[in-house]
């Protein structure tokens, strides 16, 4: 069996020839898991570009953005300034495929350690193997909840995750009740895979625990080609806040499918993935004005380190960074940063340094409270706020301490 | 056969023996193998064997096309980790219990499709197939979407979770050579030929005596069931599943894609595609994935179409004209 | 009010898919041969679409002409390299080879189109229409009336014409066709031609409401295969019938059963229906 | 009576193509079944071979009947049968074939294999038992289905056309290979539009014309029964009209 690493070094050596030659060893490897193709392959390739792009700014200085970690400096200084090296392995979508490249990553490319995997379903079976050979690996987007309650010693992730997510939410549903806008009838509508149905188990507990009701709550397949009875359901039975857990196609055929039936719910959340892709503002950003979105990634604030970021992603794709592609960037950095304080890399030391982890706000690229792991490998410090679509950008808009303009309600959607 | 009994005898002797040379070179095989990540990949090789000779027993012996037995490698799959999160059973426990509801699904599903000719067929095992996985993503009480998960960390050796690839190849192995024993036997005895007779020609076969329904219907009883192992071991090994790596239509796809690409109906056809596709599938993948730009499946789409119009008997149709080719030069 | 929105929009849906599925009956049932890559023929239509209007700024009477043109160049190249080799093999060299195209494809767009969704500007696919209470989009409208057209435009050249009798006439018998005088290759390639050009016009009408990835023909592709089956494989009005009732269950179904089971009850009719009629609602006992 | 058939009645929609047949055999007996094309005589003989079950009437085999019996129900109580289209498993070599015919009655392959053996033997396949099916030309797939046939040990064998296309060479032939069969004891209903080989081989021929058992008897006198003649002659002329 031939298998040789000529495709999956080609792109990370042509990012090492545009930095300075201040290499000394070889460069340190990283496995990075994602779905580049099949039916999150959208996601997986901007994920893709958001990971080149890390490595890139970690391996030149940056000193704009000297208030992160690794930017200021080339390479890994810790390390004797050695670069750091991203080897990607597509999972396909696919937990058993997902297994089989971190095998591959840990034993043929011998990455020092992993990142991402995107669905739950392959960061659970890939980091299985990670721990039984001691590897660490740093999960940056995968919200299942029972991926850091296996017990595991090697795992960590940094990305809020149900229960946060529900809190945010019931939060924000509290505050406008507050300010007097109806927000009786919840209806909470979920593609129904691992990631639509836990969402929406978790939001439906949060409510529960609060005395609230979910007054409508439909499951669909993403991949319908149809999605108008659902939006006639919701017609018929009036929301006051309607909350979306889609991936990309679905979203898109949402916001069409409510203009083409002329339904608006006062106040519509869409959970992240697919209402913050850039493909969904492009397709129907015109017909979405005042969509709330729950994200990390406020890149509306200018000189903070999302915006310059962003502008960096930007002018390397053409398109705007998503928060899920923030996430697993943000993931991927944590890892580089750890293995930097780590020194070495022996992955006994690059765990204790992940324990170690303490990065504060100013240090990281997307708007956590910081990154602490707690003694499962979660993120504490994880948080999401909500932004509002503005023309073609997301604008942060609650809580309003990190505002950067103020909510617009109702929905407004198509003039 | 122009063969004289003694020379049967003595041919079979030699078959036997040749045959039980490569089992053992096979068994040999992972400790040729350092790498382990080429173990793994031998142990799936295997593992695509057994499910797509299965399959091979009705879809290529029977001629029957199901493109719906992943319901029968689902249900293998969900009933090893079904036992663990409900009764903390170790996962193999729950194998037995996969292929008695394989069996019952056989009937449900079997009986009133073997009425249905060709791709009417084929179309609803599809539609049997991904009804069960909707209904399995809507049913909490066995993980729903989310699907199940193995023990996370081996509780004791009954588990069968282990680091090396090594011990689940060995098991394939044990698993693939029985059923391609089972297999040898069959085509050989009368289901065999009945089988055959009934893929050529249904009512030709049925006014030779052949009870069609019945043995079409043992042909699936014995497909079913091995399918079911397979998903079992399947869950063993990555020790989760969820409804699409279980029930999903590209599991079906692969197994008549295997049986097709090797041989259809042939003892050893399944197990040659899996030894072209399986180490193909891993190796454009580890070689263009990384790329992210679908070159993986552009190249192996162009392979499986290469042989698939230039042999479409399979590798056992290029085997037999190279047979023919040695004959004719020999003589 | 509502049940009726939900019966016309089940309309508009089905005859989507009957549109989706017109050129896979002809290919099916004509030659007996599964097109497994059908999904991705109507996503590269797509494409098409999607170009022309985007970079060369074409309304629908551009390119739609111009898909189902490319397409009919695609389906006559498919047939003359890979399908007429594989056709005198068994079924499944047919699902391998129309299997393997399909991955080419899908992936080869992939490659070179990003896997992002993209869809047409708005002002294509912009309006909406209210009639007597009744609220629709004309894209979609316009796609119904087509998927009509085509299907009358398919019926009628395999019934009425000279061209649909020698068609016929070979996918009845091939060796028989030759007897009388029919050369079988240019006739099954103009029926690939021909299904793929009806493909392409889908495509081209299905971009106007539709997003556009190269993932999008694998989401329809199922639904078309129990079209054409429960249709009954070759009949063009079966796939008509059987495409409206099934946008119609899944519209009602998906509303009071609930749309993660719309399917499910789809697949369980179907089933049920095969039972009563194993060669399909209109196809030949 | 080894056979029997009382009011056979077979329609497709409102076309009657069997209409009201009565036919009995007795053991022992050479029958031709005759008419001109389109009178109903392979209907009526698919009715008797099981292939098709009638809409009135019944058929009786040793007193049994057998009207809504499967085919392989009739294979089983020794009712065999031949294909107008040959119908050998291609994909298998000429001795498997037979060898399915003499699985009925044979569960062990070695069993099977002898049995298949002897009736390659006897109908002189036995040079090709090894050839695939698929690469033999129309008489010796005919001569096949024959064997495959009596591999099951049948009573009674209904040959369908078995001597249509094929040259007079191979026609003599086959007619011997018949005598031989009947000389086995085997009872046999032949279905055939070729006048000749029912007067040679028949002992008794019954005439079929629009689905109605028209006349019975001696071959030679049948053939000279003016409605008969009517019925042949109508037939052809109405198909030199239709052509003209």
């Amino acid at each position: 069996m031939p298998i040789t690493r000529r495709g999956t070094l080609a792109l990370p050596a042509l990012a090492l020839a545009a930095g300075p030659a201040a290499a000394q060893g070889a460069p340190v490897k990283v496995g990075v898991l994602l779905p580049l193709t099949g039916n999150a392959a959208s996601a997986g390739n901007s994920a893709r570009a958001a990971i080149e792009l890390a490595t890139e700014l970690v391996n030149t200085p940056h000193p704009e953005l000297a208030s992160m970690p690794l930017m200021a400096t080339a390479g890994l200084p810790n390390l004797g300034g050695r670069k750091l090296e991203a080897v990607f392995a597509d999972n396909q979508g696919n937990p058993s495929v997902g297994q089989n490249q971190a095998l591959r990553l840990i034993t043929q490319e011998r990455v020092v350690g992993l990142t991402n995997g995107y669905q739950s379903s392959v960061a659970l079976t890939a980091s299985a193997v990670a721990e039984r050979y001691g590897i660490p690996y740093v999960n940056g987007e995968s919200v299942a909840t029972n991926l850091t309650e296996r017990g595991f010693k090697w795992f960590f992730r940094t990305t809020p995750i149900g229960p946060d997510i529900a809190r945010v939410y019931l939060d924000f549903i509290e505050e406008q009740q507050k300010q007097g806008r109806p927000v009786g009838k919840i209806a909470i509508v979920h593609e129904n895979t691992e990631y639509g149905t836990s969402i929406a188990d978790t939001i439906a507990k949060e409510a529960e625990a609060r005395g609230r009701q979910i007054g409508l709550r439909i499951a669909y397949s993403a991949n319908s080609a149809d999605v108008s009875p659902q939006v006639l359901q919701m017609k018929d039975a009036q929301p006051d806040v309607a909350i979306f857990i889609s991936y990309t196609s679905d979203a898109i055929l949402y916001m069409r499918t409510m203009r083409a039936q002329g339904y608006k719910p006062p106040i519509l959340i869409g959970d992240d993935s697919g209402f913050s892709d850039d493909s969904f503002i492009q397709t129907v950003g015109d017909i979405s004005q005042g969509v709330i979105n729950r994200s990390a990634f406020d890149a509306s604030r200018p000189g903070s380190n999302s915006n310059k970021i962003n502008a960096l992603y930007k002018a390397k794709t053409g398109r705007e960074m998503d928060d899920t592609t923030a996430r697993m960037m943000q993931g991927y950095l944590v890892m580089a940063d750890a293995i930097n304080r780590a020194g070495s890399t022996d992955p006994a030391k690059i765990q204790a340094a992940l324990r170690a982890t303490d990065l504060k706000p100013d240090q990281l690229m997307i708007g956590y409270r910081g990154v602490r792991f707690n003694e499962k490998g979660q993120n504490v410090l994880a948080s999401a706020l909500l932004v509002q679509l503005r023309g073609k950008e997301y604008v942060s808009v609650w809580p309003e301490d990190q505002a950067s303009a103020p909510l617009e309600l109702p929905f407004k959607g198509w003039s | 056969m122009a063969m004289t009994a003694s020379r049967g005898a003595w041919g079979r002797g030699v078959a036997v023996l040749g045959v039980l040379a490569v089992l053992a070179l096979a068994a040999l095989l992972p400790f040729a193998l350092q790498d382990v990540f080429h173990q793994r990949i031998a142990a799936l090789v295997l593992l695509a064997a057994i499910s797509a000779s299965a399959w091979n027993l009705i879809g290529g012996y029977a001629g029957q096309v199901s493109i719906g037995h992943a319901v029968f490698f689902g249900v293998g799959a969900y009933s090893a980790l079904l036992g663990y999160t409900l009764f903390e059973w170790p996962p193999i426990a729950g194998a037995p219990f996969g292929i008695l509801i394989s069996l019952v699904f056989a009937t449900i599903i079997g009986l009133p499709t073997f009425r249905l000719r060709g791709h009417y067929f084929s179309m609803a095992t599809i539609a049997a197939a991904e009804l069960v996985r909707i209904l399995v993503v809507n049913w909490p009480l066995v993980g729903g979407a989310v699907g199940l998960m193995g023990p996370a960390v081996p509780r004791s050796t009954l588990d069968l979770s282990f680091t090396s690839p090594r011990p689940y190849y060995w098991t394939f192995l044990g698993t693939l050579t029985a059923l391609l024993l089972v297999t040898h036997w069959m085509s050989r005895s009368r289901m065999g030929f009945y089988l055959r007779a009934i893929k050529g020609q249904e009512r030709a076969a049925r006014s030779l005596g052949v009870p069609v329904q019945r043995y079409k219907y043992y042909a699936l009883l014995l497909s079913a069931g091995f399918t079911s192992l397979a998903g079992s071991l399947y869950a063993l090994m990555v020790g989760f599943v969820d409804p699409d790596s279980g029930f999903g239509i590209l599991i079906s796809v692969r197994m008549v894609i295997i049986t097709a690409l090797g041989g259809v109906g042939t003892l050893f056809g399944p197990l040659a595609g899996a030894v072209i596709l399986v180490p193909l599938e891993e190796w454009t993948n580890a070689t263009f994935g990384g790329a992210g730009t679908g070159i993986t499946y552009v190249v192996y789409g162009f392979v499986i179409m290469l042989i698939s119009r230039f042999a479409p008997g399979g590798l056992a149709e290029l085997w037999r004209r190279l047979q023919a080719a040695g004959r004719r030069h020999a003589a | 009010m509502i049940l009726a929105q939900l019966v016309l929009n089940g309309l508009l849906v089905g005859a989507v898919y009957a549109l989706f599925s017109s050129g896979l009956t002809l290919i099916w049932g004509m030659m007996n041969v599964v097109n497994f890559a059908h999904g991705d023929f109507v996503m590269l239509a797509m494409y098409v679409a999607f170009f022309a209007a985007t970079l060369l700024g074409w309304g629908p009477a551009a390119f739609v002409p111009v898909a189902a043109m490319a397409l009919f160049l695609l389906g006559v190249l498919v047939y003359l390299m890979l399908v007429r080799h594989v056709m005198r093999g068994p079924m499944l060299a047919q699902i391998l080879s129309t299997f393997g195209l399909a991955l080419v494809l899908r992936y080869a767009a992939l490659w070179a189109f990003s896997a992002n969704f993209v869809s047409l500007p708005e002002d294509l696919t912009g309006q909406v229409v209210t009639l007597g209470g009744l609220r629709f989009e004309p894209s979609r409208v316009l796609a119904g009336i087509a998927a009509l057209l085509v299907t009358l435009g398919l019926h009628l050249l395999l019934t009425r014409t000279a061209l649909g009798s020698r068609l016929l006439a070979v996918a009845e018998d091939r060796t028989a066709a030759m007897l009388v005088g029919i050369r079988p290759d240019p006739m099954q390639a103009l029926a690939w031609g021909i299904g793929a050009a009806c493909t392409g016009i889908a495509g081209g009408l299905i971009a106007l409401f539709f997003y556009v990835a190269p993932s999008v023909g694998e989401s329809l592709v199922l639904i078309a295969f129990v079209v054409v089956c429960l249709g009954g494989f070759g009949s063009v009005p079966g796939a008509l019938v059987a495409g409206l009732a099934i946008g119609v269950i899944e519209s009602l179904s998906a509303f009071w059963v609930g749309a993660a089971f719309k399917d499910v009850v789809v697949y369980a009719l179907f089933l049920g229906a095969l039972w009563f009629r194993p060669q399909g609602l209109l196809g030949k006992a | 009576m080894l056979l029997e058939a009382r009011g056979i009645v077979k329609a497709f929609g409102s076309f009657r193509a069997v209409d009201g047949a009565d036919f009995h055999l007795a053991e022992g007996e050479i029958v031709g079944l005759i008419g001109p094309n389109g009178a109903g005589k392979s209907t009526f003989f698919n009715c008797l071979a099981g292939e098709l079950q009638p809409t009135s009437g019944r058929i009786l085999f040793r007193g049994r009947d057998i009207t809504r019996a499967p085919p392989e129900a009739h294979a089983r109580l020794g009712l065999a049968r031949t294909w107008q289209v040959p119908a050998v498993f291609e994909e298998m070599t000429v001795r498997e074939n037979v060898m399915v015919g003499a699985f009925l009655r044979h569960g062990h392959r070695q069993e099977a294999m002898r049995r298949a053996d002897e009736m390659l033997a006897f109908t002189g396949l036995s040079p090709l038992a090894a050839s695939r099916a698929g690469s033999l030309g129309t008489p010796a797939r005919k001569r096949l289905e024959i064997a495959r046939a009596l591999a099951t040990e049948p009573e009674l064998l209904l040959l369908d056309e078995a001597l249509a296309g094929l040259t007079p060479a191979e026609v003599q032939a086959a007619i011997e290979l018949v005598r031989r069969i009947h000389a086995r004891g085997i009872t046999l209903v032949i279905v055939e539009h070729v006048m000749e080989v029912i007067l040679t081989l028949a002992q008794r021929a019954v005439v079929f014309h629009q689905g109605r058992v028209i006349a019975e008897g001696a071959p030679r006198a049948v053939v000279e029964d003016p409605a008969v003649i009517e019925a042949y002659l109508g037939h052809s002329l109405r198909r030199r009209s239709a052509r003209a």
